[in-house]
Parts: structure tokens; C-alpha cells; sequence
């Protein structure tokens, strides 16, 4: 275990997150759990025409849950849905940039089950 | 006093280095590190003694049989058990309990009563929540605020119907020794049974079943230094005699044919199969160790310890921890979190539950300086609903650890706020 | 072949002496050695990576973690299993039968039916018949002359209320092994689960779950070379995943709060509290060392031994064995009595019984001569009563037995004449 | 474990065992049974003004124990109950004359254990 986990681009995203915050009105949301410490997640999704419009998340959870919703939110937001649906966990994992440890991995990966979730049921 | 570092030389595993740093082990209380007294046991089982138990001939299995059974005079003797045959071995503190839950629990009916406490480990809540299906009620005794449990809940809550209380000796979170002779008294003379886990307290203090007058008690072997896989349960013999079986199979029967079967008297009534002999040949070691300790010695040191770790803990800027202050009623266990950092570059996610740093990050942090803590729900999630926090992480003490654990442990979590750059 | 005497070397235990002679074990269908190979297994876990398991984030637990969970899958890669989440960790083939009739028995109503056979062990019956109590009917399967399984009988007793059919893969008294692929097929068909209890296949020959496609299979690692208080139960994921957890605790919940819990996924569903990490990592070991010398070669020299022994015990005079004469259909297991001793002058207690020399006067005089045999009913009463005996001796193999342990144990039957002055 | 526990005296009590049989009307009776190895024992008396005056036994089991009642039903036929009443385990293996090992105990001591329960329930 080194030091490297918390670096830089991983503290800013958990300091002030982007995206941070709820939609009012979305037409795809899902609440995801880590029940292991209770981590705590919940994604909204505005999505047109197949495109995603607008995303947020809220939440509480550690650096690296909260880094990676952060992330993960800013990585398809203006995208396609088939660009999410072909997203992979490890596509996430190289956009962190770090190295997990087993034990942290449901951690680094709550927002990514997160958002399949929601996307796999979306209301009109 | 104890001599840690006498004792430490005893522990191979605490010879390893993590990142070029001596381990700091504070999770004891998950499962304790093995003595080599404890290893060798076990291996000098195998490469001597190995055989099936009580169905064999042949002079091994004679002797196997006896190191079995000579293990379980040795933990009778150790919580002061009057007979042997109270000692029933099971995996661990979770089994023993699911073995009531399934066993006395079968005897209630609609409307029965169970008293238990917010503040148990899971193992004593869920096997107690499968009778709800057949409308056994469960009650639960809340805590003040320094973690103790409100005594007077029992009497108002205790009724004609209360058949069973179950009580955690010493709270695997909050720390708190509970008064369980007192708890005991108000269950007998309201004709309940009660049960204690002893899964922390065993290991870290003198247990007398005499004494408490408990008709059960529960722990497990790898929590005092002995082998996973090996636990057991205490029981009045009178009790345990009247009981239905648990689990059916070999050794725990008296006849058998296709009509139906009788069954063996306790305590292999209940130990259906082969069982653990290794366990119960290492948990026996185990014994030893700690009886050449002495268990008053073993609280005493553990008093020492969370007095100074909490000593250090106040002094140290925006940590809460959870529990008694006074160590008299204190194990040697703290559950803490990070609170109030001056920093108003904190993640806002966290804000609203009052914790200023996930037990995660401080876990992993401390990780990095080879100190060992558990983050988490600890098994408790009904007490953490009641902390109203979603987790902590939890140093805890044992034979092995000293101060100088301790001060490690301090500058760890200094190390928290540095690399979390807060 | 097997190299025995390379594999002897292995096995501490072998080198004790009794009596001045070498240690001759046949009682390996009770438990198995263990090669120190599993001995040092268990203490360098200790020694080097103790920890509990799943909720540590410190690396040491991590560590614990990964040697638990791969463990799980060198098991399940052991016999076929498609994937991990199919092995559950238990203690032995006792509980894992005892945790089916309890999760799989909560679902059955008055009047529904189990076939099992009159050749199970106590542990595939008596579980069983705690179902009675609710009306559960459980029909037993005949055996013909030779000790193998009136397959007929299954067509005949299955009915639509048949929804468990559970029986052994190999006799641990007849050493029959039955064709469970084909009573699978006769379960399948009628919409029952079936359940094969391996605990003396598994150890000794190549099994595969797939090609069985039985839904569960039971085994006991103290059997194949492992350590007592770890076995398995496999199952078909996707039947784990409908059931109800059997014990409730730590590790096998979602959350738990005061009004109910949520489950864990399969495997973790069925493993409350904390696991037996070192039973794992010794079991993973012991599969290592059976992987080495191939399971195909270990039931070869079992058919080689089973083969020689059963000509030698032919050609002695007044000992009568029991089960099929065909190797290929037996497993390395021979029941037997001294019967019909040239002597007038023989207890008159035994005659009615037809046997001549009790087996415990038979186990005490092999002793003697260091060889080792478990006398007495097997826990397989049932089949006690069917074949009209109380009891018998019993002489098993294993990979560090050869054709030499076979003339000693010869020599030594000799010696129960001549003691016994007959 | 030695040649020692088949000594002549025991195989000849085990071979040519005392007082097998049968008794029609006893008036204490009892049957004993050692679970492990399914030995069965039935021991049969007829007690008159406290005195042993015959005792018999039948059953099936090995030789240890087809030897012990043997030489327990020899010990106290024509005593009074008082002498059974007062005899100890060991007063029985001491008769014997063999040091037995802790697995054939309970077959040392099944008429033992028979022949307490058969008295504990004298009809008149
Ligand atoms: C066929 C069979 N089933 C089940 C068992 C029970 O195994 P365990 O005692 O390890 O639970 C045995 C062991 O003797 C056996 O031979
Ligand atoms: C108070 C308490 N009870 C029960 C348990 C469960 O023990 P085991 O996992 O050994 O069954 C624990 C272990 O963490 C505990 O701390």
C-alpha cells in the first residue's frame, strides 16, 4: 500500500466533486449501496435522444467512491448511451489513474454499478 | 505487569514488515495473532497424534480421543464450569448461537419474547430475527450516551412472555463491559434463559459461569488466540440435557434405524460428525498461554492501554470516539471517527453525517504506516443506526500490544490529515 | 503409479513406531494423514498472514482475503465447478447435509417425500428424519446380495411427492460405488434435487460435478488429507441463490437493521461468522498434493490394494467380507467379519450372529501388531440392521499404503486366532 | 496396549462364560447396551429376603465384555444387595486382573452398569 492511491486528481474530485448534487425532475435514477460500510450513492440522469443531457450524484462515501462518482459523471456526461453501455470497470479504474486494492474496488466501482443500474431503466 | 515484549517474541507473524515498518496489529478484536505455543500444538497434532475420536480401537484413536476431551477439561476449567460436559465445541461464537436460536427457538411460540440489545454483534441478532417468521417478538435495550446500556429497559420491557435474554459480555464496537450478573438475575427470576456472548470477553477477562450464572455462554477460539474453526458453547448441563439436537449425524447419536433415532448424551448430543480435534487441541493451547498469563493480568494491561489510547485520542485535534470513558467498564477496544476538522475544504458528501474523513480513508492511511484498524460497520449495523453513522474504524488491544503501538497509532492518524491534505 | 514410499516420507505421522512396529494406518475412510505439505500450509498461514477476512481494507487482510477466496476456486476447480460462488465452506459433510434438510426441509409440507438408501451414513439420514416431525415420508433404497443398489427400486418409489433424492457416492461399509450419474438422471427427471454426499468419493477418485450433474455434492476435507473443521458444500448456483440462509451472523448479511436483515450473495450467504481461513488454505493445499499425484492414479492404486487385499482375505480362512467382489464398482474399503472359525470352542454369546470373533476383540489384537482398523457399526446402523450383524471391522486405503500394509494386516488376523486361543 | 487383556482367565470367561442363560421369572431384570458397538447384554435375578440367590445372563458383545459379566455375575450371586449396592467400577475391574484401555471401558463395565439398573428396579 503506498500513498499514491490519494493523489492529487483522486483529493480534488473527492474535495469538491463535480457534478455533485440532485436533478429534479430525471428520467433515470438509480440508489446504489456498499453494504460492506455503508457507502451510499444515488445518480440522476436527463437523457434526450439517447443522448445523456445531464447527470449528477449525490452521496456519502469515502475519497474514493465520491472521486470516482465524480469522475465517472464528468466521463459520459454529453455522451451517447451506447457509449455507456460499453463502458467497462476497467475503463473507469485507468481514468482514476490508480492502483486499487482489492479491498477498495467496491469502492472505486459503487458509482459504475450505479449508473448501469439506472440506465438499464429508463422512464419516457 | 505483563512483558510485552517477551510475550511479542512468542507471535512470529509480528515479525513481518509492512513498507519497511514493524507491524502495528490493532484488530484483535476481528481475530487475535497466534502464539507459536498455539502453532506447534497444531502441528505437532498432525505429525503425532491424528486419528478419528471415540469410535476408534486402536491405541491413536485412544489417544486423539483423550487429547480431545483433555482439551475440553481445559476450557471447562477455564471459565470455571463445574462439569465438562457444559463444553460443547463448535466453529465459532456464531454457530454456538444459531445452535439456541434453531434449538430453544423451535420451543417458542406466536407471541414469545426475546430481549436482546441495540448494541450486539450480528451473529447475536439475526438468528434471533429468523423466529419473527413464527411471531417470536424481539425487543431491543437502547444505550445512553456514554454507550452504556439503560439498565431500567429490562424491567419495563421484560414480560410473562420474555423467554430468552441475550447479551453481549463486552460490546465489540462501543467497548462497553455490561453488567451482566445484574442482566442475569432479572432474567432468571423472570424464569428466562440467558445467554451471554462472551466473544469479547473471554479472550480479555476472568469469566466465571459460576459466578455470572449464566445458562449459556458463547465465544470463539480465534479471538484468544487459538485456530479458526474451533469455538464454543457453554451450557447448564441440567439445560443442555433437556435440549432437542441441533445438527444430526455421526457421534451425536445413541441408536439409529430406519424408523427413527436416539440420541447421545451432551455434549456430543450436540457435535454431530468429526469434529475439530485440532481446534480443540489448539484452542487448549491457547488456554495455556493465557492461563501463564494470568486473565487478571491480561485486563489489567488492556485497562492500561485504552486509559493512555485515550488519553492520546482527546488530545488529538477532531477525533470522537464511541463508548465509556471509564476504563473500569471499558474493553480494550475504540471505535472512533474523525469530527470537526478545521478545514472547509472537506468532501460536502460527508458533512451532513458529522464525519469529516471515511473510516476507509483513515484505514487505508493508516495502512500505509503498517498500522492494522478495521473500518466498517463492525457486524453492528443496528448500533450504528443508533450512533447515527454509517461506520467507524476500531483500534483494539491485546497481550501483544504496548504503547509504543499506541503512539504508532497517534501518528498515524496525524499522517490521516497530511496525506488527505486537510 | 504411486511412488508410496516417496509419498510416505511426507507423512510425519507414519514414522511413529507402536510396539516396536511400524505404524500401519487403515482407517483412512475415518480420517486421512496428512502430508506435511498441509501441516506447513496451516502454519505459515499463522505464521505469515493471519487476519480476518472480507472487511479489512489493511493489506494483511487483503492478503488473508486472497488466500480464502482462492482457495474457493482451486476447490472448486478440484471437482469441475464451474464457478466459485459454488463452493460453500462448512465444517464437514455432516453440516452441509444438515444445512440442506434444514434450508431445503423448511420448504417441504406433510406428506412429501425423500428416497436416500439403507447404505447412508448417519449424516445422510438422521438430518433427514428430522423432517418426520412435519410429516416428511423418506423412503430407503435396498441393497442386493453384492452390496450394490436395487436401481430398480428408485422407479418404483418415486412418486410426484419426491423432492429430495439424496444418496452416497461410495459406501464407507460396502465400499460400493454407486452410479449416481444415472440416479441423478432418475431424479432430474422427476423434478427432485439431488443431493450426493462424497465424502468418501472425493478423496479418492476424479469426480465432476458437471458430468454428475448432481445439484449438490457434500465432502469433508479431514478425508482427503486436509485438515478437520473445514468441508464443502457444493451447489448449483442459481439453487444457492433461491435458498434461505441457513445460520444467521457476520459476513453472510446485506444489512441488518431492527426490523429484518437482507442477505449476502451465494457463497457468502451460507457462511456466518467468521471462516475458517486456515481450513481453506489446508484444504487448498491438500488438493494441491492430490492434483500432483493425480486423482486417476489415486483411484488406480485404491483398485490395485482393494484387489490384492480381497484375494489375500479369500485364501484366509473364516473371514467373510462384505460388498462387491468387482474393484471397479468398489472403492478401497473392506468391512468384515471372522466367521464360521473351525472351533467348538467359541463364544456362545456370537453364535446366533454367525460371527465368531467380535470386531473389537478384532480391532484390539491388530493393535497390537500396530495395525489400525475401525471396529464397529460406521455410523451406517441401518445397514448394520439390514445385513443382521451389530457391527464389523473395517480396513480402508489410502495413497500412502501398499501391498506390504496389506500382509501385515494379513499377519496380524493371523494373530487374532492364536490370541484369542481359537 | 499388550497380548495382556486376552490372559487365559478372561478367554476362559469369555469361551465357557458363568451363569449365561436365561432365568424364567426373574424378579430384577434389566437389559444394557453399548451404543457404539451395539453389544447387548440382558442380565436376569431372582432376589429373595435381599439375597442374590440366582443370577444369568445372555447377550452378544466381545470378549472384555462377555468375560466382565461372567465374573460379576460369579462376584455377587448368593450376596445381599448391600454388597452391590456398595461395589465400585473398580472393585470389578480390579477382579479382572487386566489394565483396559479407555476404549474397551465401556465394554468392561456394561454388566457392571446393567446389573445397577436391574436392581434399582427389584419387583417383589
Ligand atoms: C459416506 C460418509 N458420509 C458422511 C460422513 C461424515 O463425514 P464427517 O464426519 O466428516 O461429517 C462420512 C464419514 O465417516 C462418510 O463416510
Ligand atoms: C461481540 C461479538 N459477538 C459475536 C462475534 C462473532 O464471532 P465469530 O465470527 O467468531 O462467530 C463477534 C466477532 O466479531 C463479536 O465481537
Amino acid at each position: 500500500m503506498t500513498y499514491d492511491i490519494y493523489m492529487d486528481f483522486i483529493l480534488e474530485n473527492y474535495k469538491n466533486p463535480k457534478n455533485y448534487g440532485k436533478i429534479e425532475k430525471p428520467n433515470a435514477t438509480s440508489r446504489g449501496l456498499n453494504p460492506l460500510c455503508g457507502d451510499e450513492l444515488e445518480i440522476f440522469l436527463i437523457i434526450d435522444k439517447n443522448i445523456i443531457k445531464d447527470i449528477k450524484f449525490t452521496g456519502k462515501g469515502c475519497a474514493i467512491s465520491i472521486a470516482s462518482a465524480s469522475i465517472l459523471t464528468e466521463m459520459v456526461k454529453g455522451k451517447d448511451l451506447d457509449y455507456v453501455k460499453n463502458l467497462k470497470e476497467n475503463d473507469l479504474l485507468n481514468a482514476l489513474g490508480i492502483e486499487i486494492s482489492p479491498a477498495r474496488i467496491k469502492c472505486a466501482l459503487l458509482s459504475y454499478k450505479t449508473l448501469k443500474e439506472a440506465i438499464s431503466n429508463i422512464k419516457n | 505487569m505483563i512483558d510485552v515484549n517477551k510475550i511479542r517474541k512468542d507471535f512470529p507473524i509480528l515479525e513481518r514488515k509492512f513498507n519497511g515498518k514493524r507491524m502495528i496489529y490493532l484488530d484483535s478484536t476481528a481475530t487475535s495473532q497466534k502464539p507459536i505455543q498455539v502453532i506447534d500444538a497444531i502441528s505437532d497434532y498432525y505429525k503425532n497424534y491424528n486419528a478419528n475420536v471415540h469410535r476408534g480401537i486402536y491405541g491413536l484413536s485412544e489417544e486423539a480421543t483423550d487429547l480431545y476431551e483433555k482439551s475440553r477439561e481445559n476450557v471447562s476449567n477455564f471459565i470455571n464450569s463445574k462439569q465438562a460436559e457444559s463444553i460443547v465445541f463448535v466453529r465459532n461464537t456464531t454457530e454456538a448461537l444459531n445452535l439456541l436460536a434453531y434449538t430453544l427457538g423451535k420451543k417458542l411460540k406466536d407471541g414469545d419474547e426475546i430481549i436482546t440489545t441495540v448494541m450486539e454483534h450480528h451473529s447475536n441478532i439475526v438468528p434471533w430475527q429468523f423466529l419473527k417468521e413464527k411471531g417470536v417478538k424481539i425487543k431491543y435495550i437502547d444505550i445512553n450516551e456514554d454507550g452504556t446500556l439503560k439498565m431500567d429497559e429490562f424491567n419495563n420491557l421484560i414480560t410473562e412472555r420474555t423467554k430468552i435474554i441475550t447479551v453481549t459480555h463486552v460490546s465489540n464496537v462501543l467497548g462497553t463491559i455490561n453488567d451482566i450478573k445484574h442482566i442475569g438475575k432479572i432474567a432468571h427470576e423472570n424464569g428466562s434463559y440467558f445467554i451471554v456472548d462472551g466473544a469479547q470477553s473471554v479472550p480479555h477477562m476472568p469469566v466465571d459461569v459460576e459466578n455470572i450464572d449464566c445458562d449459556f455462554l458463547a465465544f470463539s477460539g480465534h479471538k484468544m488466540l487459538g485456530p479458526m474453526g474451533i469455538g464454543v458453547l457453554y451450557g447448564k448441563k441440567e439445560i443442555l440435557d433437556e435440549m432437542d439436537p441441533f445438527m444430526g449425524g455421526g457421534e451425536m447419536i445413541n441408536e439409529v434405524h430406519l424408523s427413527g433415532a436416539t440420541w447421545a448424551d451432551v455434549p456430543l448430543k450436540f457435535e454431530a460428525g468429526t469434529p475439530n480435534v485440532e481446534g480443540a487441541v489448539g484452542l487448549s493451547a491457547a488456554v495455556n498461554y493465557l492461563k501463564n498469563i494470568g486473565m487478571e493480568n491480561v485486563r489489567e494491561h488492556e485497562k492500561y492501554l485504552v486509559n493512555y489510547a485515550l488519553k492520546r485520542i482527546e488530545e488529538f485535534n477532531g477525533i470522537t470516539f464511541y463508548g465509556p470513558r471509564d476504563s473500569e467498564i471499558r474493553g480494550g477496544v475504540i471505535a472512533f471517527n474523525f469530527k470537526n476538522v478545521k478545514n472547509e475544504k472537506i468532501a460536502k458528501a460527508l458533512m451532513d453525517e458529522g464525519i469529516m474523513i471515511h473510516p476507509h480513508d483513515v484505514a487505508s492511511i493508516l495502512d500505509i504506516n503498517a498500522v492494522m484498524v478495521r473500518s466498517g460497520h463492525h457486524c453492528a449495523q443496528p448500533l450504528m443506526d443508533r450512533l447515527g453513522i454509517p461506520a467507524t474504524s476500531r483500534a483494539s488491544f491485546y497481550i501483544y500490544n504496548d504503547l509504543d503501538d499506541i503512539d504508532e497509532f497517534i501518528n498515524a492518524l496525524d499522517n490521516v490529515k497530511k496525506v488527505l491534505k486537510l
